[in-house]
């Protein structure tokens, strides 16, 4: 046992401390750093990915033919451990890490050269489109349809919870091509050009207050066969295999470290009673209970990392990244709302921060609230404890 | 022994809760929160004529003579409907130290104007720098000749951009956090020197930043350097109201709750039939029944009077926060995407459930001093009695 | 909405002090405040039991002309209430609050004045029957069979989880006469003589060091038709329509509170690094957020009992009282364990408490463990949820 | 970076594990601990042959030279055997201050006879008063020509019945609390003055009370008044010993507990189908899981002399306390009434977990001093690094 990084990796590191000392720069942080909202955000984002693109590390797990660059798990850690310390984002996964290793992996040639360079040099903007009104954590009972017309299919149907649609170029989706058999057979996997005619979005208020998510209906809209990926009825088991693809870093262990030593240092600097915070009994308690709990998983998302790192599968540690990392995240955005206090709830609008009062609650209220979402989208908790019960326990269904 | 509702109180509890099955659904209620000040004058007019705004104060000052639980079923009614009109400020508050001060000019002058639904009124008190602490407090009051002059700012003034008139905290004397040299003044939301900068809290309803430069004061409310006097029952009796506030909210997220439960159907069946929410429905529900069960409590210590009333409220505000958080959270988990959109008003009851836990103090704050209290007293038992045959 | 007591409850309640006052004496005291083990039990419990008969308090919840007393719900709560604070135990609940309402409701006359003033006087000590070694949870699975043969049914078959039954002169029983229909058809209700040729009783070891719980085997024993409550297959509803009877404190409010204040005097008392452990911030948390639960639950109670008293059928919080009840009873539980600290985890054998260094921690470990029985027996927690689930929210099964 | 065990770890693994499978039944452990010392002096002889009892020893003083991540994996198969003998009294402390103590005498003369199993100690530092603060110490050695001589008296001196030499935690100078002027002393257990009363831990090991009346001592382990430098490390090193024992019992604790939920069958399936019940089988497993990932950051930490030793290992201890806690709690409550009693060794665990809870000071008392760790340091991040896209 042993924690050591090797020189090679030692030395990668220091590369990835260069990279985001030079191009993390004040310009990228002006660009992305605005608290009030994601509307601004696009722009930042594409610079911010041109920039990795640059640097030739925009899709370091995709295969070297199509841009790679064939990181091993730890490079990855490495990578974005010093991402998260200096609080530079994560790269948009729509594009680079959703449908890139679908379209690489079971598109034809002409969709490869197609689509995935301009998905490496982010000229083009994706979302995804799994999701319907009701479906849920249902996923297979999706109903969004799609029948074959000539050259084209006809796309009749809506998709929900879709991030960013209104940025977006592009967008995958499942589609139902067949209605007879098990409800996993006859989904078929599309790519669907946000500019088709019959293609709408609609913006979900949400309570974040952030506009991220959307509504997209999809009324006739032709879409060339050209833009199917693989066979008609196997986007299930496409879609599915996509999930392997999934970044280690699922825990964003980093990302709530550094979200805990800015509670720190927050609660540091708020005085109640005269006294900081951070001295109040209960207040260090939750934050060294959740400390605790977030030291634990660095290790095990290490662990999973090292038996990446072995080339032999996870164990079933793996199965707890995503339940405890969000459970954390959200005990943590909890914590910021507390330091917060009567700044949690109010809306800054216009006001500046020195009318206002405070310069840091305005966004802890709505990663709180965002955050909320963290145990529902992508299998809700309750649907991974159903998994790990009986995949990793053993335990009857 | 009882906890029933006499029959005033049942048809007062009755009428709200027609009003808000009239008025307040989640789409009126967004046009109500969209208006100027975040809450509707009509609704306002129409509290007045029912006699709502009449029901804390004293007979002697043309009120209805109410208590703790009459305030509590009003306050239950305006929780479950997530209703937007300013009682606490305005009523509770302002109202209530106006005729908690004692003076009688006051009283006669402006309560009737509260009852008539002619007068809005705040409570301006919290700092910058004073998070929790009432009494941390720098907005400085001055004496000079026959008027008193306020200087300083003071934040997150409930209804402070419709309040006409304002009651104010300044120190008079004593060090920053001291509980004495406080006083409480009258001042007109217009006067010279005020200025006013109004937002909104995340459930939509009004508040402002007021900064006070050679504010002359209109009156002193109560006596000068006596105000945590005055103001300490008001606010008791405020926590006992944003509790009441607080249960009607949990009662409606449960049903709601248990409504989709119920109807949202996933791999064929009702969610509500997976027994890991079923435990979870009944650990909300469990968590209101103990936010009930304190708020009777304390209700019926303080209307007694009881040696038990502090200790008592201390711990149900403790309880509406955390059980508030748990309720909150889990009616948005159990609705899943839908509970993260503004078109169900799961996220707005949540929001006004996190609102009240900050009030007066949150619930890690106020088991601080339940721990003083409980701690402090002293108990008579042996072990033994512990030991069950 | 009122907290008063009327006038007749205010000298009900004096009645029951000085009741308490001139009969939990020291020699009472001593006798059931042995502290290591329930072996000397019993002649306490009776002697106790008999002072109870002798005011006519023994039975006050049974019919007047059977010796009961026809209290109000709340004189049963002001006993209760008083009853813990001296700190006097419950009486033993096998006799006078399990089975002697099945005799007077479903016995014969004969029963009835055979069994309810032996009952009434302590002459008898009662035992359960109903758990069988593979029913858990299930109790209607049960297995224990009775056959008739002439006058007498045979019974063959074992109970298990039958608390004192090594004391027990008679035992009522769950068997199975009929195995042919729904599994809750078939039981009936039998009255055993525990001495009996052929009823064996083997101590089980439990992990808190206490002898309560034993199996009881049965081996062709002969019990006269004459003991079989009302019908044959009939002692599922009757057994049913016992829980109706169980009595009101099942939260044990009063119970917890003594305990509770025993718990902070005990914590004034321990000092660690030179301070009193109830200053230590995070007992003091964990302390008063079990006393601000049990202030809930105590409202609770009495909103139950209000109920009760105005005659109307208790509301759905009703349902909580047995949870919350036993979570809080094993929170404190667990609280007096770490005020014990070392202690807690060491057998004080035959030393004294000078030799041993502490005078509490010997019995609170054993009510700690024994404790753990309470979320598992009469209904399992989890079963408890689930039946709330389903009759008070409504919720499909 | 890697987590794996070397070839020989792996091979003191096997050789453990075999031996709890071939000794360690529920009925074998219960003789064991109804031996007079509650443990087996012929287990204790093949722990010696097999040269287990030479693990964590330096190779200059006969040992193998391990480090914490042998201790490791000797401790866990200890935890999940419940193995009774006394490795972590001997080897680890009582050995462990001999060899920290860095007097080449009594290295010489002792360690070789603990390593041939020849040898008991224990370590005498607990009194009656001190509770988890180990520097809390009353009783007082003074000097008396060349020797010195103990009064005082300690208490729960693990294996205290069975040792033959004790090392005493005395007093040589300053206040009750100080860490300084305490000093180590190796005393003969038979020695005239020493008297001791034998008792048993709930899970059926030996402990003493041990009183000291003009003890005179064999030697000064260590120097005078620095005993909590030599004291601290083995302690430290003890801690995570115990806590590698903590994850084999709460390991096995999943086992038995997963087994019971697959073939346990109640209303006509198995217990385990049911959801709420599978959700806290994930919870148990989940607690765990972040034990081991804390312990093996607790070990590579320690063993690397990494910076984050100290906040890792304290971390460890307050999970180990609060994981163990549910571990042993849910394995009791799923096994229902079979989980009550001594019929299954499930208790028997649980009560193991408890006392490591304990021992060296229990998860709260660990939690502060955490927190005093870690709220010394400064972090370097602003919140706008939060701030995903």
């Amino acid at each position: 046992m042993d924690l050591q990084y090797t020189a090679e990796e030692h030395a990668f590191r220091e590369e990835v401390q260069q990279f985001f000392a030079e191009q993390w720069d004040d310009e990228m942080k002006s660009m992305l750093e605005n608290r009030r909202g994601t509307d601004g955000m696009k722009p930042g984002m594409i610079e911010w990915q041109k920039r990795l693109y640059n640097k030739g590390w925009m899709a370091p797990g995709w295969p070297v033919e199509h841009g790679g660059v064939d990181w091993s798990p730890t490079q990855h850690h490495i990578f974005n451990s010093e991402r998260a310390r200096v609080g530079a984002p994560e790269r948009i996964p729509f594009g680079v890490t959703m449908v890139a290793p679908v379209i690489y992996s079971y598109g034809t040639e002409e969709q490869k050269s197609k689509f995935l360079p301009r998905i490496l040099a982010s000229e083009d903007w994706w979302c995804q489109g799994y999701s319907e009104p009701g479906s849920g954590s249902d996923l297979a009972s999706l109903q969004c349809k799609a029948e074959l017309d000539g050259e084209d299919y006809v796309i009749n149907g809506s998709k929900i919870w879709t991030t960013y649609a209104q940025y977006a170029d592009w967008i995958f989706c499942l589609v139902r091509t067949d209605n007879s058999g098990r409800k996993q057979e006859g989904i078929t996997f599309m790519l669907i050009d946000m500019n088709s005619p019959g293609v709408t979005v609609r913006p979900i208020a949400t309570i974040d207050g952030f506009h991220h998510l959307n509504e997209v209906f999809f009324e006739d809209v032709r879409v060339p066969v050209a833009n199917r990926i693989g066979e008609e009825g196997k986007g299930w088991t496409y879609a599915k295999s996509l999930l392997v693809h999934e970044r280690l870093s699922i825990a964003e262990v980093a990302d709530s470290q550094g979200m805990l030593a800015k509670i720190r240092d927050l609660a540091r600097r708020e005085i109640n009673g005269g006294k900081p915070l951070l001295e109040d009994a209960r207040f260090a308690q939750r934050l060294s209970d959740v400390e605790i709990e977030l030291m634990a998983l660095e290790f095990t998302e290490l662990r999973v990392l090292a038996d990446a790192a072995k080339g032999v599968q996870p164990g079933p540690e793996s199965s707890l990244l995503k339940l405890q990392g969000t459970e954390i995240q959200q005990t943590l955005q909890e914590l910021l709302m507390d330091v917060s206090g009567y700044y949690s709830q109010t809306l800054q609008g216009d006001l500046s921060d020195e009318e206002f009062g405070n310069d840091y609650a305005d966004l802890a209220r709505k990663l709180y609230f965002r955050g909320r979402a963290s145990t529902i989208y992508g299998g809700s908790n309750e649907v991974q404890k159903n998994i790990t019960a009986k995949y990793v326990l053993g335990l009857a269904s | 022994m009882n906890f029933d509702l006499t029959e005033e109180q049942t048809m007062i509890q009755d009428s709200l809760e027609r009003f808000v099955n009239e008025h307040y659904t989640l789409d009126q209620r967004n046009a109500v929160i969209s208006l100027r000040d975040g809450f509707s004058p009509a609704h306002w007019q129409r509290f007045a004529e029912l006699g709502w705004l009449s029901i804390p104060f004293a007979e002697d000052n043309g009120g209805f003579g109410g208590g703790p639980v009459d305030n509590m079923v009003i306050m239950r009614e305006i929780g479950k409907g997530l209703v937007a009109e300013p009682f606490l400020p305005t009523v509770l508050l302002f109202g209530g130290l106006l005729e908690a001060g004692g003076r009688q000019e006051l009283q006669q002058t402006y309560l009737p104007q509260i009852i008539a639904g002619e007068l809005q009124g705040a409570f301006a008190y919290l700092e910058k720098q004073s998070r929790y602490e009432m009494t941390d407090v720098v907005t400085q009051a001055r004496q000079d000749g026959d008027n008193w002059v306020i200087d300083g700012e003071k934040i997150v003034v409930l209804n402070g951009g419709a309040a006409q008139k304002l009651v104010v905290l300044a120190r008079t004397s004593g060090d920053q956090s001291d509980e004495k040299g406080l006083t409480l003044f009258l001042v007109d939301a217009d006067a010279s020197g005020v200025q006013r900068k109004a937002y909104r809290m995340t459930d939509g309803r009004d508040v402002a930043n007021i900064t006070f430069s050679n504010v002359v004061a209109e009156a002193v409310v109560g006596e000068v350097d006596q105000g945590a006097e005055v103001m300490n029952p008001v606010v008791d009796s405020a926590r006992l109201a944003v509790c009441a506030e607080a249960l009607g909210a949990m009662e409606s997220l449960n049903a709601q709750t248990l409504e989709y439960l119920k109807t949202r159907k996933q791999f064929d069946v009702t969610i509500g039939s997976f027994q890991a929410l079923q435990h979870r429905a009944v650990d909300m529900f469990s968590a209101t029944e103990n936010v009930r069960s304190l708020l009777y409590r304390a209700v019926c210590t303080a209307a007694a009077g009881h040696e038990d009333a502090t200790r008592s409220l201390l711990a149900l505000k403790v309880m509406v926060g955390r059980a508030g958080r748990l309720v909150g959270g889990e009616s948005i988990q159990m609705h899943g995407g839908m509970g993260m959109t503004d078109e169900l008003s799961v996220g707005f009851y949540v929001k006004r459930l996190m609102i009240i836990n900050l009030l007066f103090g949150d619930a890690d704050y106020h088991q601080q001093q339940f721990i003083e209290v409980a701690n402090a007293e002293q108990s008579e038992l042996t072990l033994a009695d512990t030991e069950a045959a």
